[in-house]
């Protein structure tokens, strides 16, 4: 059996800072967060957002990669279904990730770490309950070793 | 099977000489007993060393794709899950199907040598030979004869296409299977274990895989000409044997096949390390016929695949849990 | 009668009690009456349920401690209903009640009191309800 | 590694005040690529674009990153002040490191930590960018109005008068919308229809403008500048040319059940109808609900009379397909229900108005020809009670959250109105706060309180029981606080205002987003009012929240500005993020074709000659101008062979790899 | 010649695994490999092969050989790989032993291979020989016995039933029997005979192999001639490339040198390559082996031409692992024989 390469655990006795990459759509979801912006709302700073033109141009390859390098959790957030900018982007999007998230829960992963959620521009407050809901559910499941690269050393 | 044989080069015969086919797609007998390997003949006088008996498990439609380039019309022998993949590439723009004559097989089920090897039948046999559920094992000693599938694949134990979907030669009447539909045993057997566990027997399976893709070329819906996972220049992952780089490529290949898997159980087969490559796909396939509707990727050509197409009142898991959403 | 009145605010932790055991966010208020012009028991009483509110908004719960309003509310709730900003106003005057009955020593029904009223017809929930709700 | 320079913004204390900036342009100096680093009190102002202009002159720079608020703000500021400096506008980055970090993190050591973290991933993202010119497309040059009130005409007669063809799309049988249906209109109390009717007459006359009334819209697509529409002209069974509009049909039209909606219902009107005398087109409809002919078969009395012969019965629903650069939706407004308001017993008794209904009762050319009586007894009503705030500033489930803006003002005109004429009549109004802020508002209202003795009561009225012919109002005056009970001869509710209830469909097909009161929402509430998020899709009027007629007339001549500006153009820049095919990857299985929204990929056939042996293959082909950069195809193409220009894979993924660092 | 009893062999394990790390044929879901050996893993010593050759002991798929780091804008590097701890390999079959050998042609030939080295030195070989030959295995044709392992091993074992024989034939095997002194019994004339009944058993179950005799000469002299002969395309036509030949082959060792690159440090890392692979020796132009057939035959060349000239013997040990684990049942006695001329 070949040799597996020796994977180095990161010290966990260091305060556990859980990073969330989230990947907003340009006309809702980035446009809901600058409006939870605008309105002064209050969501922790783990939360890092990548403006993607609409839910629908984000691929598994990006999802796991974030995981690979370290995230906690990922988000992908985007208009409801039917407000897409694109008019059908989000449909596929929910296709494609209810069968991803599916399947990552079949191979072990918690479903928490790995969320979709619709959020309107109108919704700053709604982006804000997520994000931080979203935190409270990283930081219940603790420091976890799953699909992380070993290799990959974060700047602590 | 000897009487398709015979049909089978009759048939090879006289397409390849009234030229409605330029090659002909089949299987040869090498010297082994477990050794039918796939062939791409042109002259006449070479159907007649043609065979259909209990190891022709490889999938032709495959070879379709490289042989459709440089053939005009090309005969080939479909099995049911070989037929199955063979609508997938028709409708994956992969083949063009105008040029392609179908002989279906349909089929009793495939051996497994490592199955025979593990009941020791393998010394000095020289030829195993099949009708139905009756299998002779022909040796130097002398001749034993066993009735039922215990040697079968596990895949072909619960094949649920045994006749071939599109054929324009059928070659002998249909295998009838009874046996009930069991709702994916095996994915339920899985998902009903706890969390970490399955995280933990998938890692284990996972880190067994020692990169060779045997899963990916044997699979004739991973058919691209550059696969991502081949372009270094995509800079998606690498051959590096760290438990990530494993995960990354068994998901997203289970993702790429996700709605177009026909289930023929092939990546499985020729793993040789032996993952359970077919637990993943299946998964997907039972999650698409949950939510989407029976999506059978196979029969209807017309039908757009479920990750092609949507419908607006889709299953929707990540709606309206949290306030804040339209009044 | 002093017509001035300086917000006193010894009474801070009494109106805090009020907010705690009925929920109810006073300040959502516009004084818009509609709870008052609503309320069939309003003819009776000396101060309306808009009143009563905007005195608890400034305070004066001694006004309101004293009033007979309180006591006359029959609970029917079409002010809440009515109410269009979602105020349970029935609930908060049930709060200022128990407020009021749960001072010590205020209990109006004390369990001696009991052999005197009985009677066979009496069923056994007004007993309890009336221990639960009247005795400190 | 390009030369990279970078820009962090202040935004006066907005970013500096959570977020240490000597730190940040301490951390980024540091980080690869860059060699330039400047921090500025205000990067959007004359200033800051200068400072980004001389930098990339001085330094050469290839890339810039600017930290500072969101790109959706100022993301086309910095990238206009790029190309004057010569550098192409899409290798400029913002990285948003004030609505998404300094604006909601409080502690500053981690929000500073954050801001570098965001800047880091637009470096990463900048240095893979690419130089991009965007497309020319060309413009259709006409102009679509969706709804055929005040809004819709002012819009198109703007738009007309700058010489582009408009078409306006009307659902009712005539255009005129709200407005047609109301008495007088405050503050000047001149007549509605006197102000009106000209203008619907220009409409109807007006050579670029083209009417479409009794038609709906049946979809949507294309993009700014090439919007591809198909109007369902539904079948009005009367020939638009023939009819002269003499009126003798709708006269002699024997069904006469059903209730007219431009009346709101306060009288009925025969199958066939004109909506009202002054209707443009002055051409009636028959509606096949009631209408014998079509429900039996017997009758076709108009038909026999007609002298013009213009009643076609066998008329169908048409359906036409037409292109146009922009689109107006101007849709107006509706009344809510008020089945949930019991206790002022609207359902149950006659006397007991909205105020549209109120409109039609005091209007000389409403059922009862100006006569102010009661629609129960036609007696002239001695007490009359307005109540206001029915249904707005209600946070419960039964009403909307939001006041509806203009109903102190007409509350006001109608209770000086009747004063006005009959003086003898008391009028009570009862209401939480009078709104009146708009010019010569307040001294209006005022008026009808000091001059015409309009009593106004502050406080909600609780319940109405009808006694006899009298309606007893139960409410309370919040100053004296007593109950007071008004015998009131009639009552009249300032119901709010709502959405259209097909404002969300038609949202759909526009792909522009409603809010959560099903509003349309706009690009931005100040500095965009009139825009949405879909390039060429304008907003005018209260389909957009509820207004006055002066604010819609105005928002209509910014909306026609805005038509103008962008017909203008002879060509219109087409976003360049469109996606591209690499065919060397591509095995044509074409999975793209069947995700594209815009059918902006077809398959083409491929030559191809490799060293000798050459074969045709099929691949994917993306049309630069159909494509508006959604991105679907990417994640459909397995192989990666077709990518986003500006969002390619691997910038996403360096960007995760940024955050992550 | 030294012998260990069967029921001892629990305790053999436990005295080497004090001071060596151990490697023993471990069985997984129905899979054999060699894989370190702890308490309580499932031992089977009486599978012929395992799935996967040895060959990842000293030359394992994925070897990090270099790490750098920028520190404060310095660039520091550090070399890792190898392995320095000693081991023990118990239970490989000669073939797999001889293969050893091969590989010690390629990598230890100058210049040197660091790592390679280190592992090959450090390991101490004992070689089983094969009780039960299979129709898979043709190493007679390469001139390996079966019966009596030499090449590339260190003590020569055979299984005579309830003991197996022990003879030290390196340095190293003699140091490490001096070692377990306590647990090997001295052997007597009764076990001698059995040894050699069981030697001439394997013989004769050799002969009876269908590959035994394999004719290698023509090949390699007329191989030359077939390059461009039609035979190539016909036996590619089945290949899929899937590169598993490659991958379970004891003798294959291309390798692929790649590079895990992230912000502020990487990895440079060398990892199995196969020649079936379409980006194999992919060169700016794209990859002189265009089609298959280019790259199946090049294979073979390698294996039974290239290498033979090179290094005086074939890169093949008769296995037999590609003959069972290709999908399509094409192998290298299939080449051998259709180039010999049947």
């Amino acid at each position: 059996m070949s040799l597996k390469l020796e994977e180095k655990a990161i010290s966990s006795k260091q305060q556990f800072e859980p990073l969330i990459v989230a990947f907003c759509c340009n006309w809702c979801s980035y446009a809901g967060a600058d409006l939870a912006g605008t309105s002064r709302l209050n969501y922790p700073a783990n939360i890092k957002i990548i403006k993607v033109p609409c839910s629908c141009r984000v691929s598994p390859n990006f999802v796991l990669r974030a995981f690979q390098r370290g995230a906690d959790g990922v988000i992908i957030a985007g208009c409801h279904p039917g407000d897409c900018h694109y008019s059908t982007g989000n449909y596929f999007t929910r296709r494609r990730f209810t069968l991803f998230a599916n399947l990552l829960e079949y191979v072990g992963i918690e479903r928490e770490k790995f969320k979709i959620e619709w959020i309107s521009a109108a919704e700053g407050n709604k982006f804000a309950t997520v994000m931080n809901e979203m935190l409270d559910s990283i930081n219940k499941l603790g420091p976890s070793r799953k699909l992380r690269d070993g290799r990959w050393i974060r700047q602590q | 099977m000897d009487k398709t044989t015979v049909r089978m080069q009759q048939i090879a015969l006289q397409t390849l000489a009234n030229g409605e086919v330029d090659v002909i797609l089949g299987w040869k007998k090498g010297d082994e007993w477990y050794d039918s390997y796939p062939v791409v003949i042109n002259d006449i006088n070479e159907t007649a060393e043609l065979i259909w008996d209990a190891f022709c498990v490889n999938n032709l439609s495959k070879y379709l794709i490289t042989e459709l380039k440089k053939n005009l019309r090309i005969g080939v022998f479909l099995k049911g899950c070989d037929s199955l993949a063979f609508n997938q590439l028709v409708i994956d723009n992969r083949i063009d199907s105008e040029r392609v004559v179908i002989f279906g097989l349909p089929c009793p089920g495939m051996i497994d040598p490592q199955k025979v090897k593990h009941a020791g039948l393998n010394k000095g046999l020289l030829k195993v030979e099949r009708t139905g559920d009756k299998i002779v094992f022909i040796t130097k000693e002398g001749v034993k004869e066993y009735i039922g599938r215990s040697f079968d694949y596990d895949k072909c134990l619960n094949c649920r296409c045994p006749n071939p979907v599109v054929s324009k030669y059928m070659l002998s009447d249909a295998v009838t299977r009874t046996d009930e539909e069991q709702y994916f045993p095996d994915v339920t057997e899985i998902e009903k274990m706890p969390l970490e566990a399955r995280y933990d027997y998938w890692t284990k399976q996972f880190s067994k895989c020692i990169k060779c893709y045997a899963c990916r070329n044997i699979c004739p819906l991973c058919s691209c000409e550059t696969c991502v996972f081949d372009n270094i220049a995509a800079g998606v992952s690498s051959k590096a044997d760290a438990d990530c780089e494993q995960q990354f490529f068994h998901i997203i290949r289970a993702y790429h096949v996700a709605g177009r898997c026909v289930d023929c159980g092939e990546c499985s087969r020729v793993c040789p390390v032996g993952i359970p490559l077919e637990k993943l796909n299946r998964k997907i396939i039972k999650d698409i016929n949950q939510l989407y509707g029976d999506y059978t990727a196979d029969t209807d050509i017309a039908k757009s695949p479920p990750l092609g197409t949507y419908k607006v009142d889709d299953f929707d898991p990540f709606d309206g849990s949290k306030q804040g959403g339209k009044k | 009668m002093i017509r001035v009145k300086i917000t006193p605010n010894n009474k801070q932790s009494q109106l805090q009690y009020i907010r705690e055991i009925s929920g109810v966010n006073i300040n959502k208020c516009i004084q818009c009456t509609k709870c008052s012009a609503g309320c069939p028991a309003s003819a009776r009483m000396d101060i309306l349920p808009h009143e009563i509110i905007r005195l608890l908004q400034l305070g004066q719960v001694e006004k309101i401690f004293h009033s007979k309003s309180i006591w006359n509310c029959a609970s029917c709730f079409v002010c809440t209903e009515r109410c269009p900003r979602n105020i349970d106003i029935a609930r908060l005057i049930e709060a200022i009640r128990l407020t009021i009955i749960r001072q010590p020593g205020k209990s109006k029904f004390k369990p001696d009191d009991v052999p005197g009223i009985i009677d066979d017809k009496m069923p056994q929930q007004v007993l309890v309800s009336g221990f639960r709700k009247y005795n400190r | 590694m390009p030369r990279i320079g970078a820009f962090v913004c202040w935004c006066g204390t907005n970013i500096a005040g959570t977020v240490d900036i000597e730190q940040v342009v301490q951390a980024v100096s540091e980080m690869s690529g860059i060699v330039y680093v400047k921090d500025y009190q205000y990067m959007c102002s004359e200033v800051g674009q200068n400072l980004v202009k001389t930098a990339i002159k001085e330094w050469q720079l290839e890339r810039v990153i600017i930290a500072s608020c969101s790109p959706r703000m100022h993301e086309n500021t910095f990238r206009k002040a790029a190309k004057a400096a010569g550098l192409n506008p899409y290798l400029v980055e913002v990285a948003n490191i004030r609505e998404h970090c300094s604006w909601v993190h409080k502690n500053k050591e981690e929000a500073t930590k954050k801001a570098i973290a965001l800047i880091r991933a637009a470096v990463a993202k900048a240095s893979l960018n690419t130089e991009l010119i965007a497309k020319e497309i060309d413009v259709e040059n006409r102009a679509l109005v969706i709804g055929g009130g005040i809004a819709g005409i002012q819009t198109a007669l703007d738009i007309a008068e700058a010489g582009y063809q408009v078409d306006v799309i009307e659902k009712s049988p005539s255009i005129g919308g709200k407005m047609a249906q109301i008495d007088k209109t405050f503050p000047t109390l001149d007549c509605s229809a006197c102000i009106l009717t000209p203008k619907m007459v220009d409409v109807a006359s007006h050579p670029n403008i083209n009417l479409y009334t009794y038609s709906e819209i049946e979809s949507v697509n294309g993009f700014v500048g090439n919007f591809e529409v198909t109007i369902k002209q539904k079948a009005r069974s009367v020939n638009l040319e023939k009819c002269t509009g003499c009126g003798i049909c709708t006269e002699k039209c024997p069904s006469r059940k059903s209730k007219s909606e431009f009346d709101e219902g306060l009288r009925t009107r025969g199958a066939i109808y004109t909506p009202f005398p002054q209707a443009v087109p002055n051409v009636p409809v028959i509606d096949r609900e009631h209408c014998l002919k079509f429900n039996t078969g017997k009758c076709g009395i108009c038909e026999k009379l007609c002298p013009a012969g213009a009643i076609e019965f066998g008329q169908e629903d048409v359906l036409v397909t037409k292109k146009y650069g922009a689109v107006v939706v101007a849709t107006g407004f509706d009344i809510i229900d008020l089945d949930k308001f019991g206790e002022y017993q609207y359902q149950n008794h006659p006397d007991v108005l909205t105020s549209l209904e109120f409109e039609r009762l005091t209007n000389a050319a409403g059922p009862t020809a100006g006569k102010f009586i009661r629609p129960s007894n036609n007696k002239r009503p001695e007490k009359v009670v307005f109540i206001q705030c029915v249904g707005s500033r209600d946070v419960s489930s039964r009403g909307k959250s939001y006041c509806s803006k203009i109903c102190c003002m007409y509350t006001a005109k109608q209770a000086m109105l009747i004063k006005d004429k009959y003086p003898d009549i008391e009028v009570y109004v009862f209401y939480i706060d009078v709104r009146t802020p708009g010019k010569n508002f307040d001294e209006f209202q005022r008026r009808a309180v000091e001059e015409y003795g309009v009593n106004y009561i502050k406080g909600m009225v609780g319940k109405i029981f009808p006694a006899g012919d009298k309606l007893i109002v139960h409410g309370v005056d919040s100053f004296t606080g007593d109950t007071l009970k008004i015998e009131a001869d009639m009552v009249v509710l300032a119901a709010a205002a709502q959405a259209k209830p097909d404002a969300e469909v038609l949202g759909r097909k526009l792909a522009i987003s409603t809010d959560t009161n099903n509003f349309f929402t706009e690009a931005h509430p100040k500095l965009r009012p009139v825009e949405t998020h879909s390039a060429g899709i304008y907003l005018a009027g209260a389909c957009q929240g509820p207004k006055d007629i002066p604010e819609t007339v105005a928002q209509a001549g910014a909306a026609a500005a805005k038509v103008i500006g962008l017909l203008s153009k002879r060509k219109l820049v087409s976003n360049p993020c469109v996606s591209v095919v690499n065919e060397d990857l591509c095995n044509g299985c074409l999975s793209c074709l069947k995700i594209c929204p815009y059918d902006a990929i077809a398959a083409k056939e491929l030559a191809t000659n490799n060293h000798g042996i050459t074969s045709k293959r099929i691949v994917a082909k993306v049309n630069e101008a159909l494509c508006q950069g959604c991105g679907g195809c990417t994640v459909a193409c397995r192989p990666g062979a077709i990518d986003l220009k500006g969002f390619t894979n691997k910038q996403i993924t360096a960007e995760v790899d940024a955050l992550c660092h | 010649m030294k012998q260990v009893y069967k029921r001892d062999l629990e305790r053999l394990w436990q005295t080497i695994s004090e001071h060596f790390e151990l490697y023993l044929p471990l069985e997984q879901d129905g899979k054999v490999n060699f894989m370190p050996w702890k308490q309580g893993e499932n031992v089977n010593i009486d599978r012929l092969k395992t799935d996967l050759s040895p060959k990842n002991i000293i030359f394992p798929p994925t070897e990090t050989y270099l790490k750098f780091r920028t520190v404060n804008k310095r660039l520091c590097f550090e070399s890792v790989g190898g392995k320095n701890d000693k081991y023990v390999v118990f239970g490989m079959r000669p073939c797999d032993a001889a293969s050893y050998s091969i590989l010690d042609k390629v990598f230890l030939q100058e210049p040197i291979d660091r790592f390679y080295e280190e592992r090959r030195t450090n390991g101490i070989i004992i070689s089983l020989a094969c009780s039960e030959p299979e129709e898979t295995c043709f190493c007679s044709s390469f001139g390996i016995a079966a019966d009596n392992p030499v090449l590339g091993t260190d003590i020569a074992a055979w299984d005579i039933g309830e003991s197996i024989l022990w003879q030290p034939k390196s340095e190293k095997g003699k140091k490490l029997t001096g070692i377990l002194d306590n647990i090997l019994q001295d052997t007597s004339e009764h076990e001698i005979i059995a040894l050699e009944r069981l030697q001439q058993s394997i013989r004769e179950k050799l002969a009876q192999l269908p590959w035994v005799d394999l004719d290698l000469e023509i090949i390699s002299n007329n191989m030359k001639e077939m390059f461009e002969s039609k035979v190539w395309e016909e036996l590619s036509k089945s290949c899929l490339g899937c590169g598993v030949c490659t991958f379970v082959c004891p003798t294959c060792h291309c390798f692929d040198i790649q590079d895990f690159g992230a912000e502020r440090n990487g990895e440079r890392f060398r990892c199995w390559d196969s020649c079936m692979y379409s980006d194999f020796t992919r060169m700016a132009h794209g990859n002189p082996r265009k089609t298959q057939t280019e790259r199946f035959r090049q294979r073979f060349m390698h294996k039974l031409v290239y290498f033979l000239n090179n290094n005086g013997v074939y890169a093949c040990v008769g296995c037999g692992r590609c003959v069972e684990k290709c999908p399509v049942n094409m192998n290298i006695v299939k080449v051998i024989k259709k180039l010999g001329g049947d």
